[in-house]
């Protein structure tokens, strides 16, 4: 019981950091201070506390949306271990549970904004719901990967001690999985180059437009939730990248932390560096997170699966 | 017994020639129709064979047929009630006597053993069908029965010389050609003439029985005569000359040919039954649908007889499922003509809903002709199919399913249509009743081969058991 | 009494090969009979030595039936008909007939494999009935005229009854007058038949009677 | 066993029974009705029975009366799973039925609607407890006979005769398949009893070839890609509640068929399981394609029961390739997955399909892009779609995950435990799988989306309460229950399908195994109540932070734009038409347009479908093919008398040429 609250304690605070961490380096970049380390806090308690906006058009989906969505997101993170930190919940298996929570999250979102009737919504949903479909098939390649090296069908047995020996007999492949897993988690997490979270240009956006109705405790909630999908498909990678098994906490959790401002201050240098891709080059991106991995996974083969 | 099988319809047809009303030769047709089934039905319970002299006996192959034609004929007889209404006088009185004329003669088919006999008694039977199938007389009709003659009189002529052949091939052992003893006498035959005489005999029978190549006459004659002349062509006359063949295959398998006798029966056979399909995929006139499904059987019937060993039992079988089959579905097509007044099957629809009892008869017709379970032919189709596996013949079963499929997509796509599809002027043709004469044989028949879908009788099983032990060993 | 049979058999031959040539319908009725009363004779040559009664009822009763009866009655049928010629048949004359050598031919070498039980009055008579049988066959594929169709199936007839003339001791009498009867019925019928298709059609030509086909 | 024959002959009773009181309508509605539910009570009573102790009952035989055949039925635990699916189903489907039929005003005879009903039932009994194979093929050729005049009920249209036509077509072709598959077994085992059957021994040969016709005869009925062509054209055209008998039960009795299969021939070689396996990934993926690409209704939800046989046969067929290389973990988790995603698709398909019937009833249409904002009209029957949604889409808290999970479970088992050939397939299978998730979720936010979110987008007035009283809703909530309760607590299901198995392997299930499985499942329930109450604590957040707020209702926002018609809505094309721009070339998607041009334009319009693979490049032309050897073979009865004999003497000249050569 303990390690389900402070596993959900973790989850519910940290993920708003992990923005602010990516804005000061957009910022930086840009030659400009930014906004403070804990904007995305502000904000979420900002739009908390506003006056809600509701479409007459729409029903309780409208409403119930957001919070399914984002309960579903943390549900999926119960199953994760956050470096460390075992999953409170681990069994063989779980990996298909927290990919599919993430689905659940995601349908509600694309209902939610169906539900107001609005063409733009029904754009961002429709575009949202097909890169979803391409992501989804590497994660699970890529997990299929994971669980073939690590022998384990647990995200926790995988990345709690299963790949530390892969690293030095197959690191190049585990490189390519990341590579992977990080072009995904652009995707999934609505980041440059894929899709910018600053603008609100319908034309080329795909899960902005989709919350473009929602307001007030909805919008901080969908925020909230967005940052929590981005840790958690952090918490992937960094603990890919750090499989191997430390018996001290303190230390852990410094490698993780660091590990962490690592993937923020990457997404943030890439955000800087890259332009938005046209819409139909997005599909490149999603390609390439596929190849990468069913080259990995062929390596492995050939390897003798380690 | 037998003689007055014999003697029972020869007289009752020249009463019919004579008297001079039609209430009288309607009672007539039906007295002997019930007489004649009663007396073969006697023979059930005595031993098998019975045998009146040296040209005359009842086998159970020939007790079989002759049940078949006996029991198919009387409810022709009793549809016939109402189908006629008002034709000349002298029509009906030729009509009513040819019949019961070709009756006779169909039980000489079956009680004869010898075979020269038989063969009499098959030109007899086509003799005797000419004004049957010529009843109405129009330009089509008389070309049909031109053809049938044609054709089979040629088939026929080279039976005769077949049996010439056999006669030949016995010279010097066999005093004659009875077939009790050209049985008993294996061994002791000239084989080149006896071959000579299978292949003769076989084609000469095979014409009469509607195998390809020489089936051509077969849907003109079934198209153009009455229905219930079809119904008895194609349920009486086919059989009469599969017993012809089975007799063939009896001397065959006596004198060790059987092999060779197959490899030429299965051809045809298979032959039949993709010709079929040819011609009824996009068949217009539904008759001739029913009649080249005919042809059909009788491959499928041949198969089995040339597959021997459980495929006879299936044939047999066959045989008697498609001659109440064919009866149900030309009666049917009889009641279809009435209706509607044309063979088109694009002129007729909407049948289930105008008609119900004859779009339901329509549609069991249909399911029991494609051989569909709970139907008899299901299960003689099935064991057939079952013997050809068992001889290691899968091309052979291939093709089968392939045709029977290949003619289930054809018969579906006519007899759904005419059942089911709306009427393009729903009020125009007015709705004559259903009467109960032509209802209830088709009932009776439709009845007869869900019984034998489902329940064997041991007393019929007992009786292709006879007959298929007749060509085993 | 060989030469006898055997000159009977040529001349039966010869007039076969006259019927596949003569374009006349009359002609080709007045041949068959004459062949079929010289067929009717055969068997007085072959069972010359052990003749029986009932061999010549059966010659007599073939002659009667086929040789008269039945031409005549053919002349019956065509009674109304206007144009009594083949004009253009399927086969033509010259075909049928170099055909018909070829069957001779053909005939003779199939009676060559087939060796006959016991020893009989000439080895011709068995390739003849087969020639016969083939020329007959010849006719009715070759010839448009439903007549000329019926006196083909006769010819043909003609050879299965020349070979039923080397078996007469086999056959009990009843059956081979049976057969007699039902042929002579048969060609009965044809008759008629023609004579219906005359008067529904007002003329005899096959070709016309394609009406019936898929 | 008796009370299944009690439950036989209550049906069978009932048909004549019925069709007599045909002239007074009512009573023999409720005829139907009362022994619908009588029926379905003892079947249920029975099945369950079996499932939960395990032991079969004695068998029950009657002595042969037809060569071959004889009536010989047994229910053994797979035979339980399938009846226990298919009274649940046909109990809801049956009482909705009643419902549905009830202001039907057509002039059909109804009571011969419903007594095809219950023959359909019967038979379907009967193939599912059928221990003979001649018994067997009956009662199946009567289950393609009697949905077939179910499916042509609307026979006055064209279209339906035809969907009809082929529907009967091809799966009479398959059952030609079957026949010569079993009578190749019987010929091999001496004996049509599947018992007998089970014992022989069969060469790895045979296998293949049993294996092969299987693979036909019940695929066309269970509609594998390529051999589906019947469903989609089937499934929309028949009354709704025998669309749902149809994909929930029909289609399934196809999967019964094969699974009895690899019951009694034990040993295929593996290319057999490969060809499944790789079936399961085309069905899958393919059906959902398709799906997406349709505009109709009942017509997506027919794809999607493709895509459904396809995620079965996923688990079949790693099945059989874990059984190949005798790697139980592998196949009795692949054939547990495989029967529990078979009850639960009848589940969750009965329920789509029931509510999308009461939104054709109430909106007379199928077209989705006619529909929209129903949720506040059909209140009921929206919510219960959503629910048949989220279990399609395979979403956790509902019975579709549970099933999906088993599958992928073996499935990753499959790539610890095969070699090469088994890990790549096994991959191949997870990312496929992945995919159809993905892509079903897709069609059905569009579905759902469409249908009843946003506005109306047909002048169509809906009315209210057209969605019908207690009969029409309170089956399809029976089977919403059902999804729930499966996606919850779904150990009782599992051991049910373990029980499944265990009959199928012919050996009981190691508890390892169970255990395995169960344990999960149970942290999985321990997750999705963690979910839940996330999702409640967020409530009560909101309901905090907006409790002082006032709330605004206002049209929805048009990004400056003002809406001038509901129809600038999104439809259910264009939502799908990215994703089929992706795979365009694999479902043949096509857009054809005429776009107004000038300066004052006329009217334009805008088509986009998809074109169904198979169907035109496999089976039309064979079709064509089949049809035109027929025209071309025609002149044979060229009516020429003359060339008739010329037949009968080549006849005479081969035979003679090649018998006495």
């Amino acid at each position: 019981m303990n390690s389900f609250i402070y596993h959900l304690g973790i989850l519910l605070v940290f993920p708003p950091l992990l923005l602010g961490v990516i804005g000061k380096t957009k910022a930086f970049f840009a030659g400009r201070w930014g906004p403070p380390l804990l904007q995305g806090y502000y904000d979420i308690f900002k739009l908390g506390r506003k006056q809600p906006v509701y479409s007459v058009t729409t029903n309780w989906i409208f409403r119930m949306g957001p919070m399914i969505s984002t309960a579903a997101i943390l549900a999926a993170g119960i199953v994760l271990p956050i470096s460390g930190l075992k999953a409170p919940v681990q069994f063989g298996g779980d990996m298909i549970l927290f990919v599919y929570l993430l689905a659940l999250s995601r349908f509600f979102m694309v209902l939610a904004a169906l539900d107001t009737g609005s063409s733009f919504e029904g754009m961002g949903a429709s575009r949202e719901a097909t890169f979803a479909c391409l992501s989804e098939i590497t994660i699970f390649l890529n997990l299929a990967i994971l669980a073939l090296l690590s022998k384990s069908l647990s995200l926790s047995g995988i990345f709690l001690g299963g790949l530390s020996s892969s690293w030095g007999q197959v690191g190049p492949v585990l490189i390519l999985v990341v590579v992977s897993f990080f072009l995904v988690l652009l995707c999934e997490n609505s980041r440059i180059p894929v899709d910018d979270p600053e603008t609100h240009l319908e034309l080329t956006m795909i899960h902005e437009v989709m919350v473009l109705d929602h307001s007030a405790a909805e919008l901080a909630l969908i925020v909230y939730g967005q940052a929590l999908k981005l840790f958690l498909f952090g918490c992937l990678i960094v603990s890919m990248i750090f499989s191997f098994k430390i018996r001290n906490i303190a230390a852990e959790a410094a490698f993780f932390t660091s590990g962490f401002f690592g993937l923020g201050i990457a997404i943030g240098i890439v955000e800087s560096a890259m332009a938005r891709l046209r819409l139909n080059r997005v599909l490149y991106v999603l390609y390439a997170a596929f190849i990468f991995s069913i080259f990995a996974f062929i390596v492995i083969l050939v390897r003798g699966h380690a | 017994m037998l003689l007055f099988l014999l003697l029972l319809p020869l007289i009752a047809g020249g009463a019919a020639f004579v008297l001079p009303q039609r209430g009288w030769r309607n009672k007539v047709l039906i007295s002997a129709a019930l007489a004649h089934c009663a007396g073969v039905f006697s023979f059930w319970r005595s031993p098998l064979p019975v045998s009146l002299n040296e040209f005359l006996g009842l086998d159970a192959p020939g007790l079989l047929v002759l049940s078949v034609v006996s029991l198919l004929f009387l409810m022709v007889a009793f549809y016939l009630l109402g189908y006629f209404k008002d034709e000349p006088d002298i029509s009906h009185r030729i009509f009513i006597g040819f019949l019961l004329l070709f009756l006779a003669f169909m039980t000489l088919v079956s009680a004869s053993r010898h075979f020269g006999l038989l063969l009499i008694a098959i030109e007899a039977t086509t003799l005797s069908s000419v004004p049957l199938i010529n009843f109405v007389k129009t330009k089509q009709s008389i070309e049909a029965t031109w053809k049938f003659l044609v054709i089979c009189l040629v088939g026929i002529a080279l039976a005769l010389l077949g049996i010439y052949f056999l006669a030949v091939a016995t010279i010097g052992n066999v005093e004659s050609i009875f077939i009790d003893k050209l049985i008993s006498h294996p061994g002791q035959l000239s084989l080149p003439w006896l071959k000579m005489s299978v292949i003769f005999l076989l084609i000469g029978c095979g014409t009469k029985m509607g195998l390809v190549p020489m089936h051509t006459w077969l849907p003109d004659a079934h198209s153009q005569a009455p229905s219930p002349v079809s119904a008895l062509l194609s349920g009486c006359l086919l059989n009469c000359a599969f017993l012809s063949v089975f007799r063939i295959a009896q001397v065959a398998h006596a004198a060790g040919l059987m092999p060779f006798f197959s490899s030429m029966l299965i051809p045809l056979g298979i032959m039949s039954m993709g010709l079929a399909y040819v011609f009824i995929l996009g068949q217009e006139d539904y008759k001739r649908m029913f009649a080249y499904s005919s042809v059909e059987h009788m491959g499928i019937v041949a198969i089995g007889l040339g597959l021997g060993g459980i495929g006879i039992y299936g044939s047999l079988l066959h045989m008697i499922n498609n001659a109440f089959t064919k009866g149900l579905a030309f009666l049917v097509t009889g009641n279809l003509y009435q209706q509607y007044h044309s063979k088109r099957a694009g002129d007729v629809r909407g049948v289930l809903r105008r008609h119900p009892l004859t779009g339901i008869f329509l549609l069991a017709a249909f399911l029991a002709v494609s051989g569909l379970p709970l139907f008899g032919t299901f299960i003689s189709e099935l064991i057939i199919l079952y013997a050809a596996l068992l001889g290691h013949h899968y091309i052979l079963a291939f093709f089968y399913l392939l045709f029977l499929a290949l003619i289930f997509m054809g018969l579906a796509g006519i007899v759904l249509k005419m059942a089911q599809a709306p009427a393009e002027d729903q009020e125009a043709m007015e709705t004559s009743g259903e009467s109960p004469s032509m209802i209830l044989p088709v009932l009776f028949l439709t009845l007869i081969v869900v019984v034998l879908g489902i329940y064997i009788p041991p007393i019929l099983n007992g009786l292709l058991q006879q007959c298929s032990g007749l060509l085993a060993g | 009494m060989n030469v006898w049979l055997d000159a009977a058999l040529v001349l039966i031959i010869l007039l076969a090969l006259f019927i596949t040539v003569s374009n006349r319908l009359g002609t080709m009725i007045h041949l068959f009979g004459l062949q079929s009363c010289l067929l009717g004779c055969v068997p007085f040559f072959i069972y010359f030595k052990q003749m029986e009664f009932y061999i010549a009822f059966v010659a007599g009763a073939a002659i009667v039936l086929r040789g008269l009866a039945m031409p005549s009655f053919l002349y019956w049928a065509i009674r109304h008909v206007s144009s009594r010629s083949e004009s253009n048949p399927t086969i033509g004359f010259g075909t049928t007939l170099l055909l018909s050598g070829a069957a001779i031919v053909g005939s003779f070498l199939l009676a060559t494999r087939l060796v006959f039980p016991v020893r009989i009055a000439s080895d011709m008579v068995v390739p003849c009935s087969f020639s016969l049988i083939i020329i007959g066959f010849l006719l009715l594929t070759g010839r448009v005229k439903a007549i000329a169709q019926v006196v083909g199936y006769l010819v043909l007839e003609n050879g299965v009854f020349l070979f039923a003339m080397l078996l007469l001791k086999k056959m009990p009498l009843l059956v081979e007058m049976g057969i007699l009867l039902d042929l002579f019925i048969a060609a009965l019928v044809l008759g008629i038949v023609v004579n219906n298709i005359n008067d529904e059609f007002d003329h005899t030509d096959t070709l016309e009677l394609t009406t019936l086909k898929d | 066993m008796t009370l299944i024959l009690y439950c036989l002959l209550i049906l069978a009773v009932s048909i004549p029974l019925m069709l007599a009181l045909a002239r007074f309508k009512k009573i023999s509605a409720h005829v139907y009705l009362g022994s619908l539910v009588v029926a379905c009570a003892l079947g249920l009573f029975s099945a369950s029975g079996v499932l939960s102790r395990g032991i079969a009952p004695v068998d029950f035989r009657l002595a042969g009366t037809i060569p071959l055949g004889e009536f010989y039925i047994g229910m053994d635990a797979l035979s339980a799973f399938f009846l226990l699916l298919f009274f649940i189903l046909s109990l809801a489907a049956g009482i909705y039925g009643y419902g549905y039929m009830r202001d039907y005003k057509g002039g059909r005879n109804l009571p011969a609607h419903f007594s095809l009903c219950h023959l359909l039932m019967i038979v379907i009994i009967l193939v599912v407890v059928a221990k003979n194979a001649v018994l067997f093929l009956a009662a199946w050729e009567l289950m393609t006979l009697a949905s077939y005049f179910l499916i042509t009920f609307y026979n006055e249209h064209e279209r339906v005769r035809k969907a009809g036509y082929v529907f009967l077509i091809a799966t009479h072709t398959g059952t030609f398949c079957l026949l010569g598959m079993f009578l190749l077994m019987g010929v091999h085992a001496g004996s049509m009893d599947f018992d007998r059957m089970a014992m022989a021994p069969f060469p790895l040969g045979m296998a293949a070839g049993i294996f092969v016709l299987a693979f036909l005869g019940f695929g066309v009925k269970a509609g594998f890609i390529p051999l589906h062509v019947w469903l989609p054209h089937a499934h929309p055209e028949a009354p709704t509640h025998v669309s749902a008998l149809l994909s929930g039960v029909v289609i399934k009795i196809g999967i019964y068929g094969l699974i009895r299969i690899m019951s009694i021939v034990k040993d295929f070689p593996l290319w057999c399981g490969i060809v499944l396996l790789a079936t399961g990934i085309v069905s899958g993926v393919a059906g959902v394609l398709y799906a997406l690409g349709q505009h109709e209704i009942k017509k997506l939800l027919a794809y999607h029961s493709i895509e459904n046989i396809g995620i079965i046969t996923l688990g079949l067929g790693i099945g059989m390739i874990g059984r190949y290389y005798h790697q139980d973990t592998v196949s009795y988790i692949g054939y547990a997955a495989a029967l529990l995603h078979t009850f639960n698709h009848a589940v969750f398909k009965g329920l789509l399909f029931l509510s999308a019937g009461t939104v054709i009833r109430s909106t007379h249409t199928g077209e989705m892009d006619h529909m929209g904002g129903l949720l506040k009209w059909l209140p009921w029957t929206g919510h219960l779609f959503l629910i048949g949604s989220l279990s399609i889409c395979g979403l956790p808290l509902f019975n579709g995950f549970i099933s999906e999970w088993l599958v992928f479970r073996s499935l990753l088992e499959g790539v610890f435990h095969l070699d090469m050939c088994g890990i790549i397939f096994s991959t191949a299978a997870i990312v496929a799988l992945g995919l159809i998730g993905g892509l079903a979720a897709l069609c059905f936010a569009k579905a759902f989306g469409t249908v009843f979110l946003g506005h109306n987008r047909s002048e169509h007035e809906h009315h209210h309460n057209m969605e019908g009283d207690f009969v029409l809703v309170a089956p399809v909530a029976m089977l919403a229950a059902l999804c729930l309760w499966v996606g919850l607590f779904p150990q009782e299901m599992v051991s049910y399908a373990f029980q499944g198995v265990k009959s199928m392997e012919g050996a009981a299930v190691p508890v390892v195994f169970r255990q395995a499985i169960l344990g999960p499942l149970l942290s999985v329930t321990k997750v999705l109540f963690a979910g839940i109450a996330i999702f409640l604590f967020f409530a009560l957040l909101r309901r905090i932070f907006l409790g002082a707020c006032r709330v605004t209702w206002t049209e929805t926002w048009g990004c400056g734009h003002a809406y001038t018609s509901s129809k600038m809505q999104y439809t259910a094309s264009s939502f799908a038409r990215p994703v089929l721009k992706i795979f365009r070339s694999v479902v043949l998607f096509r857009i054809k347009s005429e776009i107004p041009k000038r300066y004052f334009p006329a009217a334009g319009q805008l088509n986009s479908g998809v074109k169904d693979i198979s169907e035109y490049f496999v089976f039309r032309p064979v079709f064509y093919a089949v049809k035109k050897v027929s025209r071309g073979l025609k002149w044979i009865q060229g009516g020429r008398t003359q060339s008739y004999i010329l037949y009968i003497l080549f006849l005479l000249v081969v035979l003679l040429i090649w018998k006495l050569r």
